[in-house]
């Protein structure tokens, strides 16, 4: 019992207590710039789990293999390639997302959450807990990504995953889907999290 | 040719300014804007070696993967030579300039994970910038991120003595700020066409 | 010295292996993305040239020229793709023009990155549909109110540059055309 | 020559190359790191990503053990309970 629960709290960590987006701060190229649209936001989390998860199981695999000198170099080979296959698995597939998503894709090597979690976690722990770990913070960087694409697209276009969201006469706030739109969104939604987090916080002690 | 390098620098740094229209390095411009001292020698080693990186990028990628044949590699040969580049010039720093190590230096393993400078090396193969061209667009991108984080960190250095709501401390108001300074340079759009 | 053949070693045997799956990996995909891009160019030339079901590609100077002909394999018109610098960045027209080069048959704004909700609403039929039956006798020309000669189109409200840079951008691909007719 | 063969001659060529830069650096470059940074180096996350503020992770331990910086603001290794624990009894002695 006490194994599966040290997997399980390394997932939900990476969900809520320390969402990479509005907890740690980290990988946000991608979260401002590809979130105008749901569709964009939900392909761009799922590629980023799945280069993440990919990537801490063969580090963590070859955690002992890989000298601490060319350690760097040769983590950033192995994320550049799933990466690679990434991008040619979507211009295959679904060209239109891969061209929605444009120059974000590569980016995804040089992401700070995907770098620092080999770093800190994978070239560090066993595959079973990088695992745990990866799927904690792939997760949680989606949802979050779609939190924001989901505000920004029902604002800025009326619409969510396309379909029509807003009737009436709502002219949409074009503002939401250009970058001034974005840095407020996610500067907004950061203080609305902090928000709910003191009043969880309070309600907690007061219970205690 | 001389007008088109300095509408490209102009472009760059103005128009298409790096950080607050195509959102990239947003993990330094977030954390290291804060004072203005370490802001502006973060900007300039991020130029030093987008400078470096641009003719690079367009020499492997000339010389290697177009000649051969090979676009798939693109990401992999720019970022594991951009990795050990920045590796072996922090060394050199380190053992032959102490001094300019301490106060720019100490940035340069930071270049690694930005994603303003694969992009930048991206761009210039995308657009097909000649050698030169190439260098001035990394110039001005390394300025162009230069500039916003000044800016940036400028305002927060003032910022600390004004009462921010309470949940916005820290990351929140430093995105509104950019946010708001994002809405001028979209005023700046159009000021320029080039490719 | 075994420290640094051990550090060469391991880099280059990830760079092998990755440079071994990456080939793989592409030369399984690489069938899927011409064919992707193939049918982008296909449906945008039926589009432009609404009689054509078939074309054949041939080249005019640098610009690759798609001659179409028609169900009962008669020449109907000629595609081909215009680019050129928006407010933005690089927009990309298909344009279909009649077989004798003097009408513009229809257009349609394939690629373009445009201010949401501004630029790009040079994608709209209503913006597109007013180049159909253009003549080319004469420069196409923007006006603001409506348009009254036969080579004028009017400009979307609050994207003048955008219109102004579509309409630039057709006018320099068939002057050079022209030259190579 | 098809298309893997030539991928791996050139990825070998190019991390052979690499891979020999920095050998000779990490020879010839070597300078001495008081043991007790390289032991807090080891322990933080070593991403270089900046969100704390410093330079980068070398920078970051500096601060750490001039106590100009606080473990809190670095994000990534809040990850790990006893890994911070194990950082602030480093450096209290």
């Amino acid at each position: 019992m006490q194994r599966t629960n040290i997997l399980f709290s390394d997932f939900i960590k990476g969900l809520w207590q320390q969402n990479p987006t509005f907890r740690l701060l980290i990988g946000m190229c991608p979260t401002l710039a590809v979130t105008s649209q749901v569709q964009n936001g939900l392909a761009m989390g799922l590629a980023t789990a799945f280069t993440l998860l990919a990537s801490s199981i063969i580090i963590s695999i070859f955690r002992n293999f890989i000298p601490k000198e060319v350690r760097i170099p040769s983590y950033i080979v192995i994320i550049a390639t799933f990466v690679t296959i990434v991008s040619l698995f979507l211009k295959a597939n679904f060209p239109e997302v891969s061209k929605a998503l444009g120059p974000y894709v590569p980016l995804i090597i040089v992401n700070c959450l995907i770098l620092g979690r080999q770093e800190a976690f994978a070239s560090k722990n066993p595959v079973q807990r990088s695992i745990a770990d990866a799927l904690g913070m792939g997760i949680g960087f989606t949802l979050s990504l779609m939190v924001l694409a989901s505000v920004r697209e029902v604002l800025g276009m009326g619409t969510l995953l396309g379909h029509q969201v807003i009737f009436g006469n709502f002219r949409p706030w074009v503002i939401m889907l250009t970058p001034p739109g974005a840095f407020l969104t996610l500067g907004l939604l950061l203080g609305l999290i902090n928000i709910i987090d003191k009043a969880v916080k309070a309600r907690r002690e007061k219970k205690q | 040719m001389v007008k088109e390098l300095i509408l490209v620098f102009i472009a760059t740094v103005l128009v298409n300014n790096f950080v607050l229209k195509y959102f990239l390095g947003i993990c330094p411009f977030l954390g290291v804007s804060d004072n203005l001292s370490s802001a502006i020698s973060m900007g300039f080693a991020t130029t030093f070696v987008m400078t470096i990186t641009a003719p690079v990028a367009w020499l492997i990628n000339n010389y290697i993967l177009v000649k051969f044949g090979l676009p798939f590699l693109q990401y992999v040969c720019f970022i594991i030579v951009i990795a050990s580049l920045v590796q072996f010039v922090e060394m050199v720093i380190k053992k032959f300039f102490p001094l300019l190590h301490q106060s720019m230096g100490i940035y340069l393993p930071l270049i690694t994970t930005n994603c303003a400078i694969l992009f930048m090396a991206l761009q210039l193969v995308l657009k097909d910038y000649s050698l030169i061209k190439s260098m001035v667009f990394g110039f001005g991108s390394g300025i162009g991120f230069t500039f916003a984080i000044t800016i940036m960190a400028s305002i927060r250095e003032e910022l600390k003595f004004q009462d921010v709501p309470e949940s916005l401390k820290g990351p929140g108001i430093t995105l509104i700020i950019a946010g708001i300074l994002a809405l001028i340079f979209v005023g700046l759009g159009g000021l320029i066409q080039v490719k | 010295m075994k420290q640094s053949f051990k550090m060469i070693f391991s880099l280059c045997l990830i760079a092998v292996i990755s440079a071994v799956i990456l080939a793989k990996v592409y030369m399984i995909t690489q069938p899927a993305i011409i064919a992707n891009e193939k049918r982008a160019t296909e449906n945008a030339i039926y589009k432009v040239v609404s009689t054509a079901t078939s074309y054949k590609e041939s080249k005019s100077g640098q610009t690759d020229i798609f001659k179409c002909y028609d169900e009962n394999n008669k020449f109907c018109g000629l595609a081909f793709v215009a680019e050129g610098v928006g407010y933005q960045d690089l927009i990309k027209v298909m344009v279909g023009v009649s077989t004798d080069f003097n009408k513009i048959l229809a257009i349609e704004v394939i690629e373009n990155s445009e201010t949401p909700g501004l630029g790009n609403r040079i994608v709209t039929p209503w913006f597109e549909n007013q180049f159909q039956n253009l003549s080319l006798q004469n420069k196409i020309t923007v006006v603001k109110v409506a348009p009254s000669k036969d080579s004028e189109i009017q400009a979307i409200t609050g994207a003048t540059i955008s219109s102004q840079a579509v309409v630039d951008i057709i006018n320099n691909k068939i002057e050079e055309l022209k030259e190579y007719k | 020559m098809n298309i893997i063969l030539l991928s791996a001659i050139v990825m070998i060529a190019l991390a052979g190359i690499l891979g020999a830069i920095l050998s000779f650096a990490y020879s010839k470059l070597k300078v001495e790191e008081d043991p007790h940074k390289e032991q807090l180096l080891n322990l933080l996350p070593g991403a270089n990503c900046g969100a704390c503020g410093a330079a980068s992770c070398a920078d970051f331990a500096d601060k750490l053990i001039k106590g100009e910086a606080d473990i809190a603001k670095c994000s990534l290794s809040l990850r790990d309970e006893n890994k911070v624990a194990k950082i602030k009894d480093l450096l209290k002695n």
